[in-house]
């Protein structure tokens, strides 16, 4: 038999503590296959967020720091700035990078920092309990939006890609979904081109993956990703907003 | 027999996409529970050779739970 | 030339970091300290350094966060309003026991303040500054001169013990000019290895630099471990000058720049006869409680000068706990105490005039006088 | 015939203790002066700093407003341009340090007077001025974003109180030579004023050059007797 599908390397062996359907693991799963392919596990360094994934750095087998809340831009600046031939990640949720950390991923790639960011949108805040999100669909219902998002005192969405593509320093932005084996695989190829940037030194690239919370939303898993295919899609459109080509 | 598909059947979380994604219909739950607490996925060894190595239950599984292989 | 060179506080701090073996630099533009940021914009390149003006003190902090997480030897430098926005990084840096040199040149606050010198920044600086039980080692230089000095000494101590290191001058330390003789240039390629730095994890285990413990028991373990090393950093890191100690029965006890307007005092009191020395802490954490142990006996009491309305005078009230009394004499908001209104103030305790230290909260000759 | 003389250089080179000396050397000899405070980049050590000093000699003024003198704001003094357009008498600008500070007499160009002396201060012994190429880089700096071309140097190494006559003479020796490269005279050296009685040496460490004693006026607090 010929393996077409083993666990990569770069992930440790242990139970993940996300709820389970959490796409989550599916980001960390491809994170960890572009890890092995490009090989430079003994040379990447994570930084971990705040958010459900605060414990990144107990499934990736690679060197971790972990964050202030927002701040993993500005951290992975320093790690990289020091050791520029680490090949160095955030991994990031909505309410991280998107609401408290928007000047330093803003920034970040003003600079055109030379890191990969992952970006997991799923348009609330997990970890503390379902509350909106600055990623939060209009008329979506969370916590802290009972009645559904309402624009006209809790406002819209925020598009992270469309609004970094605007950005000079950014070289690579684009966004996937996490809601089929066809856009996985997409998303995969998106990782690695986001890390093989950065390994030849092209710049500040970021996907963002759109993502579910089953648990937050109250669905099935599976019912989830069909939420966010019907809902999420429509607002953030999938593609890559810049691929650096021509500059 | 070899299988096509294993599943680490102590770290499944019951979550179901790849259940929903088989092509084939063959991925079910076990009536008991792992060390979790949870109704693992799997393979009966007589469906195994109704597998076709497609891997999208393995693509679709977010706790990297399941490996597949194919004949030479 | 001699080696001597006319330097502003702000420049020669640059400098010396960068002969201390310095080689990353964040910052973020505030007066009266961005002469250090304007320095190494210039110079640190010239070494192989990295400056990077980031977009905010938030995000500077958490560069050094990462820069010293990586191994590097990080300076930051800021005043007093961007030292309490960066407070949630320092307390990150201290729990994940990450070496690095904070320069806080201080102004007067609160809030947005003026730019003129200040020393209130003594209770943030000395008492952790942010979240949880940490300290953080705080260093005071009275010249131009020491603080260069004490800038290696930051760097090595910074390293030694995991922990962060700051140099809290007041504004006057950066602005003001004297000739410096800078010390030697450190060998980058000497300094002790830092084997948990994330560095990548080729041929070892991975290296996690954090500071979440959410186990009551384990973050228990944690900041105990933390305080067995600052027990170390009470025993070994304690800085302090003694002037006049064997004569001298009045006492004055500052640092910076007013213990030089002290000792001008002094220099003139004991051509009156008034036997009066001073007692300088040069560590403000720790506090140099073996200093007061020195004279407590010979004293008659200790009058603090600050320019607070009265921050270090807590820590003197431990250090002499009750055995003499101790008074305040204290300017804020950027007005500096003069040599003469702090004769005065002297002259006014040792005759019995201000009242005795039950009324410690007197601030009499507080305001302007 | 009343001259107009602007101060400038990098910062630390001794400008406005020259400034505020200078407008009291023209004082003294019954000279109508202002001084004019444009140090828009330094927050201490200012001409504003001693203003009443300056005023009970007899010098007139000019510097930002009091409410707003201790701001971290690059703050034009009211006035400037009346002073330098139409004011009566000598006029000492003090311009602040580096090209940056510099620039801001840029802005006051068609204000100045076609004969307005620019004289650039070097201090030998602070950083980005220790070598003739750095030096050199300084002047062209510093008086291309003043919009002024130099007139002169002023030799003003010093080591604040540490100063001694041997610093002096190098100083003068390294301005030389600076003037030799930029075509520019040495028209003044600073001396600390307790250098003058101090060492009979001076006059030849001079060689000539007219020596502007100084005495320290922006003082750090404990050098005060207040």
């Amino acid at each position: 038999m010929i393996p077409v599908y083993t666990r990569p390397k770069s992930l440790t062996n242990v139970v993940t503590h996300y709820c389970p359907g959490c796409p989550h693991g599916i980001a960390h799963r491809l994170v960890a296959e572009t890890i092995d392919e490009l090989g430079i596990q003994g040379k990447t360094v994570g930084v971990a967020s705040v958010g459900c994934s605060v414990f990144a750095y107990n499934y990736f087998d690679v060197d971790f720091q972990q964050a202030a809340h927002g701040r993993a831009p500005a951290v992975a600046t320093g790690i990289k700035r020091v050791t520029p031939d680490s090949i160095v990640f955030t991994y990031q949720g909505d309410g991280d990078l998107a609401s408290i950390g928007m000047a330093e991923i803003v920034h970040a790639a003003v600079r055109g920092e030379n890191i990969t960011v992952v970006f997991i949108n799923n348009a609330i805040y997990g970890m503390t309990g379902g509350q909106m999100a600055p990623t939060t669909l209009v008329g979506q219902k969370t916590t802290t939006s009972p009645f559904g998002r309402d624009p006209k005192t809790q406002g819209y969405p925020v598009k992270v890609s469309e609004l970094l593509a605007t950005v000079k320093g950014a070289h690579y932005v684009a966004r996937f979904s996490l809601h089929n084996p066809a856009n996985i695989q997409r998303a995969k190829q998106g990782i690695k081109k986001a890390f093989q940037n950065q390994i030849e030194g092209k710049g500040f690239s970021l996907v963002e993956l759109l993502s579910t919370c089953s648990t937050n939303w109250g669905m099935t898993p599976q019912n989830a990703l069909k939420w966010l295919e019907e809902n999420m899609l429509p607002e953030y459109p999938l593609g890559e907003f810049k691929t650096g080509e021509g500059e | 027999m070899e299988k096509r598909v294993v599943f680490n059947e102590d770290h499944c979380k019951s979550c179901e996409l790849c259940v929903g994604i088989c092509p084939k219909k063959i991925i079910k739950l076990r009536t008991e529970l792992n060390r979790q607490g949870y109704h693992p996925a799997f393979v009966s060894d007589e469906d195994q050779d109704k597998c076709i190595s497609c891997a999208l239950c393995a693509r679709m599984c977010p706790d990297a739970v399941i490996e597949v292989r194919r004949p030479q | 030339m001699s080696e001597s060179m006319l330097m502003k506080g702000n420049e020669a701090l640059a400098e010396a970091a960068i002969r201390a073996g310095c080689r990353f630099y964040f910052g973020y533009p505030i007066t009266p300290q961005n002469e250090i940021s304007e320095y190494m914009a210039r110079r640190i390149g010239e070494h192989g350094g990295v400056f990077v003006q980031a977009e905010s003190e938030v995000s500077s902090i958490n560069m050094v966060y990462g820069a010293a997480g990586a191994g590097g030897r990080v300076l930051i430098s800021s005043s007093s309003p961007g030292i309490s926005l960066m407070q949630e990084a320092i307390s990150y840096i201290a729990g994940a026991e990450l070496p690095c040199v904070i320069v806080n040149m201080s102004r007067g606050g609160p809030g947005l303040g003026g730019i003129q010198p200040s020393q209130s920044d003594y209770f943030q600086s000395t008492k952790g500054g942010g979240h949880g039980d940490y300290r953080i080692i705080v260093f005071a230089p009275a010249t131009i001169q020491e603080g260069c000095d004490l800038m290696a000494t930051a760097f090595d101590v910074a390293d030694k013990y995991r922990n962060p290191v700051m140099i809290l001058g007041d504004g006057m330390i950066g602005q003001m000019m004297e000739p410096v003789v800078f010390p030697e240039v450190v060998d980058v390629a000497g300094l002790p290895a830092k084997p948990w730095a994330t560095t990548g994890n080729e041929g070892r285990k991975a290296n996690l630099i954090n500071s979440i413990y959410l186990d009551p028991e384990e973050l228990d373990t944690h900041n105990w471990k933390l305080e067995e090393k600052y027990r170390k950093v009470r025993e070994n890191e304690v800085r302090y000058e003694i002037v006049h100690g064997d004569d001298a029965e009045w006492f004055f006890v500052a640092y910076g720049t007013v213990a030089r307007i002290c000792m001008s005092v002094i220099q003139r009191l004991r051509k009156d006869g008034v036997k009066v020395g001073l007692v300088r802490p040069i560590s403000l954490w720790p506090f140099p409680d073996e200093a007061f142990e020195k004279v407590v006996g010979q004293a008659k009491g200790f009058l603090t000068v600050e320019m607070s309305t009265g921050q270090m005078v807590e820590d003197v009230r431990l250090a002499v706990n009750g055995r003499k009394p101790v008074y305040f004499y204290g300017r804020t908001g950027g007005a500096v105490p003069t040599p003469r209104s702090v004769e005065r103030r002297l002259r006014d305790v040792i005759e019995g005039r201000v009242p005795s230290q039950s009324d410690y909260f007197d601030r009499v000759g507080g305001g302007k006088s | 015939m009343s001259e107009v003389t602007v101060f400038y250089g990098l910062y630390g080179s001794g400008k406005s203790e020259v400034s505020i000396n200078y407008a009291l050397r023209l004082a003294e000899k019954g000279r109508a002066v202002t001084i004019v405070d444009l140090d828009a980049v330094t927050p201490y050590f200012r001409v504003r700093d001693v203003r009443e000093r300056l005023l009970a000699a007899g010098v007139n003024v000019v510097s930002p407003k009091d409410s707003i003198r201790h701001a971290d704001l690059p703050v034009l003094p009211e006035g400037i341009r009346t002073v330098l357009l139409q004011g009566e008498g000598d006029v000492v600008v003090d311009v602040g340090g580096d090209p940056t500070g510099a620039r801001v007499l840029g802005g006051l160009k068609d204000a100045l007077r076609p004969d307005a002396r620019g004289l650039f201060v070097v201090n030998a012994m602070r950083p980005f001025s220790r070598t003739l190429d750095e030096a050199q880089e300084a002047v062209r700096g510093v008086t291309s974003s003043a919009g002024l071309p130099p007139g002169g140097l002023v030799s003003n190494t010093h080591l604040g109180e540490s100063t001694r006559i041997e610093h002096i003479a190098k100083g003068l020796e390294f301005t030389g030579s600076l003037g030799l490269c930029l075509g520019l005279p040495v028209v003044m050296v600073g001396v600390p004023d307790w250098l003058k009685s101090r060492d009979e040496g001076l006059a030849k460490v001079l060689g000539g050059v007219p020596p502007l004693y100084l005495e320290r006026h922006l003082l750090k607090p404990w050098e005060t007797t207040e």
